[in-house]
Order: structure tokens, then C-alpha cells, then sequence
């Protein structure tokens, strides 16, 4: 969709879902459908004291966009905005947030689905753990299940 | 010999041993692959660093790119695991 | 899942998304995803004044509850909110909004949607359409697209 | 007769001309679909109303009803047409 707003961000600190949200409609009146996605930290039963996230500075930010104008282009959205945070996220935290807005609810709720699985697969973060036992548990390992979430976007 | 900068993330830097580093490559690094295989001559830490070459994943001037990608002209090129983001 | 919170509620005043996501993430650090879905009126091209919504008081909270609870067992959502306004909305202004809580970001998406789904064409709510001329348009039909959405949960 | 009460939403309301009603149903009035039936014979705005049967969705005790639902032991019955919320 022509004129279409793309955000995104990549950054330490948390994010104001709302503010994103009003940024998005503030203006426009032809929005009739808002979905957004946050992702957060789990604290996994209890034994995770923290998650640290490392990140490819440039690619992230040019992944990222490169994957929300896709969406935006493929479900003509009229905006999209990501932001993923990076560095140290303790249980219950923000990690990442997708805003998308469409005249429709199908198109809206797709464009997220679609940002999330990619920004899953292909955008340059990567977790590692950090137990409550001061252990650093290690990076955390791709899951083929987030592969097969992107594949279907591609089938026929 | 075509120089240029490796940066790497993730437990490839920790396994490297360093976040970056600019190399001289020789000419018959042709292709992604075959950067991968020149390293893992460079000593130990390499190895064990890309041993699972297949499950290395390579970046060009901040864009994904097959192993198979021919590196001429390229000024940047990032080997870190597979994401974990989202 | 047992002990998941279904919060519905049907008023005239509009809705704090913010505040809807707070209440259901603030002490349960085990959720990995949530998934907001606003509704809001367009303005048809600038041709719409306002919608006015009429609703079945009683029926109205007991169906979106069904539906959220349904979507609650179905999806084994951690939460599930959903707010529906009715009287006059201008454009711009929100309708309807859907919260869901997961561990993981499938079920968050696909809780959301089915509510919505449903909420199209089970909740007791009729708009009509004020015109900026003066005129009241109308009443709002039904769209066979909305009841296919709805079918696809039902198919397989 | 059973005394029932009847609430009329949207445009059955406006034809109808009243948001409610309470009724004494003949014995004959056995199902939702008679209901609609023995309600076109009350008069022309009712008649007008319920023209097309088949979209009118009926709620019985406030759950939608399918119009072979019998009626026996309700309390409150609506009328309206198709849900456009949301």
C-alpha cells in the first residue's frame, strides 16, 4: 500500500505499546483493524533469572524493516512498526513488539503472524539464558518449529 | 588478496574468540563456503568455532546469503548460528 | 487451562489497552505472548458521521464470555479479554478489543482471531451508520465473509 | 397459554415498532419457527418485520436458538437479525 509507515526500532529500553498504537492512528480514520504482539521473557518455571540478547547492529535494524515491508506489501497493511530490545530482559519483560493496522481484521492479524516469523528465523538476535543458580545456561538453539511457522508462508 | 572485515556473533564470537577481525583473503576463497572452510585452517579455535559448517549462518554487507554466494566486492561479512530472536 | 482469567466487559466508555495487558501479565511471569486486537470505526471515505451500536444487554456479556472461554480451552490460553463498546462511536474511535495471553505466540494469535471471529457473528451487537449528510444510512448487513471466517474453526 | 416475554434488537425492533412485549402464546405455538409464524398474523409491522423468516436468528433465555428449538419453560425470547459487531 502506497504511503504505508513503516517503524522500526531496536533498542535497550522498554516500549510504550500505546504510544505506538496512537502514533499508528492518530491521523488516520480508514484503520479499522489494530493487532499487536508482544513477546515476552518467560521465567520458565521459575529457574531463569535473566535472558541476554545479542544482536547484529545495522543488520538487525535493516532485517527487520526489510521483513515489515514485505508484510506491509503482502497483506497491504497501512502500517507496521517493530521493535526488538536487546541486552539483559529479566522474566516478565518486554523482548519484542509487532503493531500492524489494516482496513481489515484478517489482514492485520496475518501481517503480524508473518513479521513475527520472520523476525523469528531471520532477523539477527540470539538468546542466551542466564539460571537463577548464577549459571550462564547457555545459548538458546533454533527451533525447527519456528522454521516450519515460516515455510507456510511460502507454500503455494 | 581482497581484504575484508569478519565480524561474528553469538557462540561463533565466543568460540572465536574475538567479535571481529579484518582478513586478507586469499584468491581462492571464491565463495562463502569456501571462507568457512579457509578459517577452520586458521587453528583450533576456528574449528570448533564452524565445525557444523552447515548450520553456520553468513551475512554479505549486512544481507543473508547462501553458502554458496560469491564473495567478490564484498566489504563485510558476518558467520553467527542460527537466530533466536522473537 | 485451569485457572485461566476470562475477563469480558460491555460499555459505553471506551477501553485502556495498556491497562487490559498490565491486569492480565502483572503477576504471571509465565507468559511468552500476547496478542491485542482493536477494532475501530472508519470513516467509510468521509462520508461517515458516527455508528451507533445496539446491543442485547445480558445476552451480550454471556455470549463473548462462551466465546472466550471456548477460545480459552481450545487454545490453552493463559487469559482472555474482550471488551465490546456500544451507543454512538465516531470514526477513529475504538469498537472492540481482544486480548490474549500464551507461553507460546501461535495460540496467542490464533485465540485472538477466533474471538474475533466469533464475536462478528455470535455477540448480540447491530450497527448503524450515521452519514455526514444527516442521514442514517442504515443498518449495517452481514457479511457472508464474516460467517466463512467463523467456518473455518469448524472445518476438519 | 404460556406467557412469555419477547425483546425485539435493530431493525426487528424498528419494524416492530417496540423494544418489548409480553405475550400469551397459544398451545399451538410449540417452536421458535411457530412463534414467527403466529407473530405475522398479529399484525402488518410484524409481518413486515419477520418477511424473511430465515434470517431472523432467535435467542431463547438468552442463547441463540435454532428455529425448531421448542419454547416450552422459556422465559425470554428475542428476535433480531444477523450480528454485525465487532
Amino acid at each position: 500500500m502506497s504511503g504505508a509507515a513503516v517503524r522500526v526500532r531496536v533498542q535497550r529500553e522498554d516500549f510504550d505499546l500505546a504510544a505506538e498504537i496512537r502514533t499508528i492512528s492518530g491521523d488516520c480514520h480508514e484503520i479499522g483493524a489494530i493487532v499487536t504482539f508482544s513477546g515476552l521473557c518467560r521465567d520458565e518455571g521459575g529457574t531463569l533469572d535473566a535472558l541476554e540478547l545479542e544482536h547484529y547492529p545495522g543488520m538487525a535494524e535493516a532485517e527487520i524493516s526489510r521483513i515489515c515491508n514485505e508484510a506491509v506489501k503482502r497483506f497491504q497493511l497501512q502500517a507496521a512498526t517493530a521493535i526488538h530490545r536487546y541486552g539483559r530482559i529479566a522474566p516478565g519483560e518486554n523482548i519484542v513488539l509487532v503493531v500492524t493496522a489494516s482496513p481489515h481484521r484478517q489482514a492485520a492479524f496475518d501481517g503480524a503472524n508473518f513479521i513475527m516469523d520472520f523476525l523469528k528465523t531471520a532477523a539477527p538476535f540470539w538468546k542466551k539464558e542466564h539460571g537463577i543458580d548464577g549459571s550462564a545456561g547457555g545459548w538458546v538453539s533454533a527451533k525447527d518449529a519456528d522454521d516450519s511457522a515460516r515455510d507456510r508462508w511460502t507454500k503455494s | 588478496m581482497a581484504s575484508v572485515d569478519l565480524v561474528y556473533f553469538a557462540w561463533v564470537r565466543e568460540r572465536i574468540g574475538k567479535a571481529e577481525e579484518t582478513l586478507d583473503l586469499p584468491a581462492s576463497v571464491v565463495t562463502a563456503g569456501d571462507l568457512l572452510k579457509y578459517l577452520k585452517m586458521l587453528g583450533e579455535e576456528y574449528e570448533t568455532a564452524l565445525e557444523h559448517e552447515n548450520v553456520i549462518r553468513v551475512a554479505f554487507n549486512q544481507e543473508h546469503v547462501d553458502h554458496r554466494e560469491p564473495i567478490a566486492g564484498v566489504r563485510e561479512i558476518a558467520l553467527f548460528p542460527p537466530m533466536t530472536g522473537g
